[in-house]
């Protein structure tokens, strides 16, 4: 019976991520708007956007080649099957013993070696200054999901999301200073990765500030679409895997659990809201930062990571 | 035969000659007496052959006498003299070492040569053998002394053959020494000599000098470009 | 050692297939490898009277391609079936070969990597006759140095891999910057010797046995083991391209033509890094103490960051590739230090999965940087330029080579579910547990190392895309390039093997892992080595499990049905129009594909990164100077590097030695009598040393 | 016929030099003569591999010099052939002509009877005839900068032999109680027999002056500063024999006296003494390396730095890499002499800034010289590399210390050849300035090439393709040298 719990686990973890992705671009737009006095669009609006998209004809530069069209739906593939494997309100799941922290950071490289890729395919002068940027800020960025992860391997013994997950329910670590390094550690990284501000404004097309939007300026009809959906996958699955590590209360435990499964959705949908709402009021709050100035946001993260590490052997040894 | 005995004081006193005269030979300044000098060297070095193979009763070693008295007590000293002659040579030397600091030195290896050579031969049951070495032995280091000491290349030369009285000294006081040793040592006399014959003629044709520091400019690879080439080395890596 | 290697074969009752009396017997496979062996030196003695034929080129590039088969055959055949004992070379002087699975993994490697080239050769063969004879040699030199078992013969092997690859790298010498990396890097090679030999003899002993199996049975210790460690590390580090003494590296891959670069690169580096392993972890014996790997964990480190990093500044395509395999030798080094600090902690499973990452990588960066070097080489051969800047929109032109290199740059992105990923993954998982080495300071350095990894792999991932993105994306930069065509097929062939490897290592890490347990079992002898399965590779139990046919499978699905989506939903085809023009002005006439100068350039592309991180590890610069105002000329940017092995490292060194041989000459100016002082000097010294002598 | 074999390989060369002195130089008879008179030599020379070890009177055939001896006679010949093909460029008047040949002549005659001589005062003699016929050849052309070379070689080699003969008369003092008087004082074999019963004060002494006197013919730092100028400056197959030949014989007379000295345990250890000067041969060659512009100084200087190594094996009882290195080294420096000489010829300088591209312009030249170097920068396929290592192994396995000091200086002269290698042999070629008369026989340049290659050829085979009975003739070797 294990198996059809984690199989339909499983199906129930991406039909909810699936509807939660528009969800949650739209609401922290929505909330954004709400917080500067705006009415905003209605939180569907992504979704909205994307099924119309889809309708359209791309047009192509001329000189554009296959990269172009493949690169969306890769970028879109790499998003959702990252994206999958983050647990969401329970453990368990079919794909859960692929779901290890190396692998979805390599998936999310992969995805962000296709949108370079992409921006770079036509040869226009922004899109090349976008990819070299994305590609610059990741070699910050990754270093300190690593060292997130060391961290986590440590306690944990492993790098997989599941295991992880159990133990921080267990709630045996108790409240760490290390733990909580890590989380803005990590937190900082998904900023930056999903292109928000202070790294990066997901609403503006100012060429000098812009990161992410600079490689899909090219992109029309269904490759936007696609680039929009992944873009919005991945910030779904940052928020979910800070949900699923550092939060993972309500998880229902692997095997049939209906309640279980019911309290972890609701659990989850709470989780995501709050996650939204709290980064909805951090991107009102603050400025976008110059271009030159992340490489030292991203490098505070990289040594929160350093200090989180060993603020942990001292724990350890003191232990 | 020990000290005391007649054959010793003679045999000893020969060589102490020798030696004075190696003195002599870095004391002098005009080339002539240098010459001089030199033959009164290889004659007593004859009588010291002679001597010795009286009282070794080796007839091998009159004919080394014989040949240390042809070769560098006359035939030697007669040729550099004609030389001097036919070449005009200034009659003076010109030392790169000051005449009082080269006696100072060779005062020095006098010591180290005894100092050296007795307690090593002390097992040596025959005293003149030892005497005989170490006057030996500083008149090799003499010799040497007296080619550093001159820029002369006819004194460089003499400084040479007087080395070589050393050796034929050193040998003659060897008992029973192989006769092809001795009789090579003469013929390594005569060829040196003869060979420092055609280099110094052609020194003097090319360069006409026998100062051989004026030979120090001549030295291959060295005219040109010195600093040049020193640029051209920085900087590369290896 | 056959026995000993042997054993673990035996116990799992996986019983030698070898036996005697089978045409397939080990002394026949050593046979027909010595035999290929000869023949290469043979064929190089012969390639030079042939050369003046047209197809002389072909010969030998085929005999290559079939010696490289074979030495591939042999490598997985031992791996599968057990090692072949000694026998001597019949030379002049003792010479020991064997083959175990440590020697096998790396002539399987060496194959295969020698197979592209060698295929890549007959589609674009040598012509001079020097180079058609040092290209056998250069490949009988690393199968040597691979085989050999005993100091000698390694190092004979190595010296004259070193003195044939020379040759290849002078190949173009007419040009003075080649015969600058050509010195430089027989300097290298030289220096490489220099290190290594005196390290076999500290190994070998005051016996002076330099075989093998005589070295494991009196491991050094004390301060010789100290010494070997620190003249291997150099010597082979040196071959290797370890930081510091990396410098050679670009100049000479640069300079060489396309498929040496990838032989060298591919293979000739391995042979450096499998000396280290063997002289450092096999034959050094597993006693040693826990700094022991922390030299090749540190400069390890630091090669894969320096490297990855001038990878993202360098202009030329092969520099860049080169720099590449800096930091991917750097991991490789880094996975086998950490193999024998985990050896000497007393980790065996930690211990078997860093050598195991280290040996996968290798194989790994063997395939997908022979093909990128390939690629480099067709594109060079279509384009007539390996400089980033004059290149552009190749993708179309050359479809097959864009298809090979987008797969290896993936690979070296290290991209799942590809090649490079599977390893540097087994690679993180190690080094995630380098904690549990109890000591401090060394918790402390693997945190460090962790962050120079992750910095490392995310660089080369930017390195990668700058690379394919000048090269095939975007428009030609120059006629040439919107010229180019695809070469003739043993080419293309030479860049879908290592593809289609690339891939299917990639696929299935785990099925090698398997097959390399013999070569980890050289290294960490009582090591457990981790059972991977065929569709999954794992960090002991409850740890980390990596599922690269699940992964890819369910990559397939979730692309197939986005692709199933979009074609229901979305119209069919795509419409063309113009590039927006970014605001630029019109391109010139001649220059019909659009002027290069509002494209992204190679120098603009590495600005982020020289900014962030090129400033304090490669002393980059980089300066603007505005046209004045009125002035309707073009600002100029300036921008440059410098490595800090050249300035701090090898500019001193050559300072020293060159004040060092002015003083010496010195002596030369002496006078004629001062000369003759030298002698008298001389003389009186040792007198009066015996006269001391005697007196004391 | 084998007790005379050693006499006749001596008055065979030294009845060619008579022959050569009474014969009109007139075309290109003298040159071919002596050609016919080293292949004959030669011939003989291999003989003597044939003939079993023992003493006949003053000669003695022994494992240490049947190989030397067989070296000799090789590489008089392809001096020979070579000088065949360059004597015309030297443009010698009438009695230059004759001198040079019959001084080669007399060189060779000298040469082998070093090598073969069992009386240690007929070795001294050998020696010195060589060394007063080399003296003659390098001032042959009489210009200043031969004049000095000639000078400074004549002085310093005086003194060296002058030392020599009397660390020669000290051994036959030490000698003479124990074995009488007469020529077995003089026996290298009679000493051996007695040396360890003789005083060992004595010895040392002997010793002491045997190591400066021959050392400073074997280019001995700090005794070398004639050979340099000397290799130099005399006529370029001179060159090949004076840095192939010359240096091998004087330094087996350092390892016979070392033989003597070492077997007494009281006496002065000769093992350090030899390690001492070769070391300062190597680093100071290696460094000097550095400087040089002119390309037949260069490889004087690696002369130096190879005899060095040499000595360092010698001194750490490596004697088999001695050996070895010697031979390999002497194949190796007159193959690259000859390159270099012809390629001094074609360019019409011997600096090196004026000989460049010689492996894009004279392929088979340029080539040969450029494995030669990278031969003696110690890379293989050729004997010095098997040589070196085992050197580097034998040090770093008996006196780890000195691989510091050893390799500093391999890789300092490896790296200085490398870059002489380059500038010579790659690059764009400089232009031909053919000195009149150079290589006008048939054949052309090939008298120079052919000769070069079959060395290195040889070299090879001795690094590499040993016949089991050679390899156990210079086993014999290393034991007699002790």
């Amino acid at each position: 019976m294990d198996w059809l719990a984690a199989i339909l686990t499983q199906i129930l973890h991406l039909a909810l991520v699936l509807a939660a992705a528009p969800l949650v671009v739209g609401g922290i737009r929505w909330l954004k708007a709400r917080m500067q006095g705006r009415i905003g669009a209605s939180p569907l609006q992504p979704l909205r956007d994307f099924l119309k998209l889809l309708r359209k004809r791309p047009l192509l530069a001329e000189n554009a080649s296959w990269i172009s069209q493949a690169a969306p739906h890769a970028g879109a593939t790499l998003a959702l099957a990252a994206l999958v494997l983050v647990p969401s309100f329970a453990r368990g799941m079919a794909l859960a013993p692929l779901a290890d922290l190396v692998v979805i950071a390599g998936l999310l490289a992969a995805g962000r070696v296709a949108l370079a890729l992409a921006g770079m395919d036509v040869g226009t002068a922004f899109g090349g200054l976008g990819a070299s940027r994305e590609m610059s800020f990741a070699a910050l960025a990754e270093p300190a999901l690593l060292l997130v992860a060391l961290v986590l391997a440590m306690l944990a013994g492993s790098t997989g999301l599941e295991t992880v997950g159990a133990l921080f329910q267990e709630g045996s670590l108790g409240l760490r200073v290390s733990l909580g390094l890590a989380l803005v550690a990590l937190l900082a990284v998904a900023v930056a990765e999903n292109a928000r501000i202070p790294v990066d404004n997901p609403a503006t097309h100012l060429e000098l500030t812009m990161v992410h939007e600079a490689m899909i300026l090219e992109a029309s009809g269904r490759h936007l679409a696609l680039w929009e959906a992944a873009s919005a996958l991945r910030l779904t699955l940052w928020l979910a895997l800070v949900a699923a590590i550092f939060f993972p209360f309500g998880t229902a435990p692997a095997g049939f659990a209906l309640l279980g499964w019911v309290v972890g959705v609701a659990a989850w949908v709470a989780k995501m809201a709050l996650l939204c709402l709290a980064l909805a009021a951090f991107e009102s709050a603050i400025a976008k930062m110059r271009v030159f100035r992340v490489p030292e946001f991203l490098g505070a993260a990289l040594l929160l990571g350093l200090l989180a590490a060993l603020l942990l052997f001292l724990s350890t040894r003191l232990a | 035969m020990t000290f005391g005995s007649t054959g010793y004081d003679i045999a000893h006193l020969l060589g102490g000659g020798i030696l004075l005269l190696s003195f002599v030979l870095l004391y002098q300044r005009r080339l002539e007496g240098v010459i001089g000098a030199f033959a009164i060297q290889g004659g007593l070095l004859a009588a010291a052959a002679a001597w010795q193979g009286w009282m070794q009763d080796e007839p091998g070693l009159y004919v080394t006498a014989l040949l240390a008295f042809g070769a560098k007590a006359l035939l030697i000293p007669l040729a550099l003299r004609l030389l001097l002659r036919r070449l005009g040579l200034h009659r003076t030397v010109e030392p790169a070492l000051g005449i009082g600091p080269s006696l100072l030195a060779a005062s020095a290896l006098v010591g180290l040569s005894v100092m050296v050579v007795l307690p090593v031969t002390a097992g040596q049951a025959q005293a003149l053998t030892r005497e005989n070495l170490a006057l030996a032995l500083s008149v090799v280091l003499l010799g040497m002394l007296m080619m550093i000491g001159r820029r002369n290349a006819i004194s460089q030369v003499i400084g040479l053959l007087s080395l070589e009285n050393g050796l034929i000294l050193a040998a003659i006081g060897v008992r029973g020494m192989p006769l092809v040793v001795e009789l090579s040592t003469a013929a390594l006399v005569l060829m040196l000599a003869l060979v420092a014959g055609i280099v110094v003629f052609l020194l003097r044709d090319q360069l006409a000098t026998l100062d051989t520091d004026v030979l120090h400019g001549h030295q291959g690879e060295r005219h040109q470009g010195e600093r040049h080439q020193g640029e051209r080395h920085q900087g590369e890596g290896p | 050692m056959a026995q000993r290697l042997g054993a673990p074969f035996c116990r799992r009752g996986r019983a030698p297939k070898l036996a005697a009396g089978d045409p397939l017997s080990p002394p026949a496979v050593l046979t027909a490898l010595i035999l290929i062996l000869a023949g290469l030196a043979l064929l190089a003695v012969v390639a030079v009277p042939l050369a003046r034929f047209a197809w002389a080129g072909l010969v030998v590039h085929g005999f290559c391609l079939f010696a490289a088969a074979v030495l591939a055959g042999v490598g997985l055949a031992v791996l599968l079936a057990g090692a072949l004992p000694v026998q001597a070379l019949p030379l002049g002087v003792p010479a020991l070969v064997a083959v175990d699975a440590l020697s096998a993994w790396f002539l399987l490697l060496l194959g295969l990597a020698a197979a592209c080239s060698a295929l890549f050769g007959l589609a674009h063969p040598l012509a001079a006759p020097r180079l058609l004879a040092a290209y056998p040699l250069f490949l009988a030199g690393m199968a040597l140095a691979l085989v050999a078992a005993d100091g000698f013969t390694l190092l004979l092997g190595f010296e004259a891999m070193s003195l044939a690859s020379w040759v290849l790298v002078a190949a173009d010498h007419a040009q003075a910057e080649n015969r600058h990396a050509a010195r430089r890097y027989l300097a290298f090679a030289l220096l490489g010797g220099v290190c290594l030999v005196p390290a076999v003899g500290l190994l070998g002993g005051v016996a002076g046995d330099l075989s093998f199996a005589a070295i494991r049975v009196a491991p050094p210790q004390g301060w010789v083991a100290a010494a070997v460690l620190a003249l291997v590390v150099v010597g082979a580090g040196a071959k290797a391209g370890l930081v510091p003494l990396h410098n050679w590296l670009p100049l000479a891959h640069a300079a060489a033509p396309s498929h040496v670069s990838a032989l060298m690169s591919g293979a000739m580096t391995k042979v450096a890094v499998y000396v280290l392993a063997r002289l450092l972890l096999d034959l050094s014996g597993p006693a040693q103490p826990l700094w022991w790997g922390v030299p090749l964990l540190v400069l390890g480190a630091a090669s894969a960051v320096l490297g990855a990093l001038r990878a993202n500044l360098e202009e030329d395509g092969k520099t860049l590739l080169a720099c590449s395999t800096i930091e991917n030798i750097g991991l490789i080094c880094l996975g086998l230090g950490l193999a024998a600090c985990f050896r000497a902690a007393d980790l065996g499973v930690l211990a078997g999965l860093a050598a195991g990452a280290a040996l996968l990588h290798a194989l790994n960066h063997a395939m997908f940087k022979s093909l990128l070097f390939l690629g480099m080489g067709e594109v060079a051969h279509g384009a007539a330029s390996r400089r980033l800047d004059r290149l552009g929109g190749l993708i179309h032109a050359m479809p097959w080579t864009a298809g090979a290199v987008l797969v290896g740059a993936a690979a070296a992105a290290s991209l799942p579910p590809l090649s490079g990923f599977a390893s540097e993954w087994l690679l993180l998982q190690a080094l995630l547990a380098a904690w549990r080495v109890g000591d401090l300071a060394f918790q402390v350095l693997g945190v460090a190392v962790v962050a120079a990894a992750a910095l490392a792999a995310a660089l080369a991932a930017a390195a990668m895309v700058r690379l394919f993105g000048l090269v095939f994306l975007g428009r030609p930069r120059t006629p040439r390039a919107a010229g180019a065509v695809d070469g003739p097929m043993p080419a293309r062939l030479a860049l879908l093997l290592p593809a289609a490897l690339t891939i299917l290592f990639g696929l299935l890490p785990g099925t090698l892992l398997g097959l390399a347990e013999g070569a980890v079992q050289v290294l960490v002898p009582h090591g457990m080595v981790e059972r991977s399965g065929l569709a999954m590779v794992r960090v002991g139990d409850g740890g980390a499990r990596y599922w690269p046919l699940a992964l890819t499978l369910l990559l397939a699905v979730v692309g197939g049905a986005i692709w199933w989506l979009v074609r229901r939903r979305a119209p069919a085809g795509v419409a063309r129009g113009p590039a927006w023009d970014g605001g630029f002005m019109a391109p010139p006439q001649h220059l019909p594909f659009g002027d290069p100068v509002t494209q992204p350039s190679a120098a603009g592309f590495g600005q982020p990164l020289r900014r962030m991180l090129g400033g304090s590890l490669l002393a980059a610069h980089e300066s603007v100077e505005m046209a004045r105002p009125g002035d309707p000329g073009a600002a100029r940017v300036t921008s440059g590097f410098t490595d800090p092995s050249e300035a701090r490292l090898l500019a001193p060194l050559a300072r020293l030695r060159d004040a060092l041989a002015a003083r010496a000459e010195q002596l030369r100016d002496l006078p004629l009598t001062a000369t003759l002082m030298l002698p008298f000097g001389t003389l009186v010294a040792l007198l009066a040393l015996a006269a001391w002598l005697e007196a004391g | 016929m084998t007790l005379h074999l050693p006499w006749i390989i001596v008055f065979l060369p030294w009845a060619g030099a008579l022959l050569l002195a009474a014969l009109a130089p007139r075309g290109r008879w003298p040159a071919l003569v002596n050609l016919g008179v080293s292949g004959v030599s030669c011939g003989l020379a291999l003989a003597v591999l044939a003939v079993p070890e023992g003493v006949q009177g003053w000669t003695r055939v022994d494992a240490v010099n049947q190989p030397l001896v067989a070296l000799a006679g090789i590489i008089g010949l392809a001096t020979a052939a070579f000088s065949a093909a360059t004597v015309e460029a030297e443009r010698f008047d009438g009695l230059r002509a004759r001198a040079y040949h019959a001084a080669f002549q007399l060189f060779m005659g000298a040469q082998f009877l070093a090598l073969l001589s069992d009386n240690l005062g007929v070795m001294w003699v050998a020696i010195e005839i060589a060394t007063l016929a080399s003296v003659l050849i390098v001032a042959v052309h009489g210009t200043p900068a031969a004049i000095e070379a000639a000078w400074k070689f004549f002085l310093l080699c005086g003194i060296g032999i002058a030392l020599a003969l009397f660390g020669t008369i000290l051994l036959y003092l030490a000698a003479q109680p124990l074995v009488g008087q007469g020529d077995p004082g003089l026996s290298w074999g009679a000493l051996r027999a007695v040396a360890q019963q003789c005083d060992p004060g004595i010895l040392s002494l002997a010793f002491i002056f045997l190591v400066v006197g021959y050392g400073t013919k074997a280019g001995l730092v700090p005794l070398h500063a004639w050979l340099p100028d000397a290799e130099a400056e005399g006529p370029l197959p001179i060159t090949a024999v004076l840095s192939g030949l010359l240096l091998n014989a004087a330094l087996v007379a350092v390892l016979r006296a070392k033989a003597i000295v070492g077997l007494n345990p009281g006496a002065l250890e000769p093992g350090p003494l030899l390690v001492g000067f070769g070391l300062a041969s190597l680093l100071l060659a290696s460094l000097a390396l550095w400087r040089r512009r002119d390309a037949r100084r260069l490889f004087a200087w690696s002369s130096i730095e190879h005899m060095g190594l040499s000595a360092i094996a010698f001194g750490l009882g490596a004697n088999l890499a001695g050996m070895l290195h010697l031979m390999g080294h002497s194949l190796v420096k007159s193959a690259v002499f000859f390159g270099i000489g012809a390629a001094a010829q074609i360019k019409g300088s011997q600096k090196i800034s004026d000989i460049g591209g010689l492996a894009a312009s004279h392929p088979a030249l340029g080539w040969g010289l450029a494995l030669g170097i990278a031969g003696l920068a110690g890379l293989p396929p050729f004997s010095l590399f098997v040589s070196e290592f085992r050197l580097v192994v034998a040090a770093a396995a008996m006196q780890p210390w000195l691989v510091l000091s050893i390799g500093i200086g391999l890789l300092l002269a490896g790296t200085a050849l490398v870059r002489a290698l380059q500038a010579l042999c790659l690059g764009p070629p400089t232009p031909d300035a053919p000195v009149p008369g150079a290589f006008t026989l048939p054949g052309g340049l090939w008298w120079a090439t052919g000769p070069a290659w079959a060395l290195l050829a040889l070299s090879m085979l001795l690094g590499f393709a040993l016949p089991a009975w050679f390899t156990a003739l210079l086993g014999d070797a290393t034991r007699l040298l002790g």
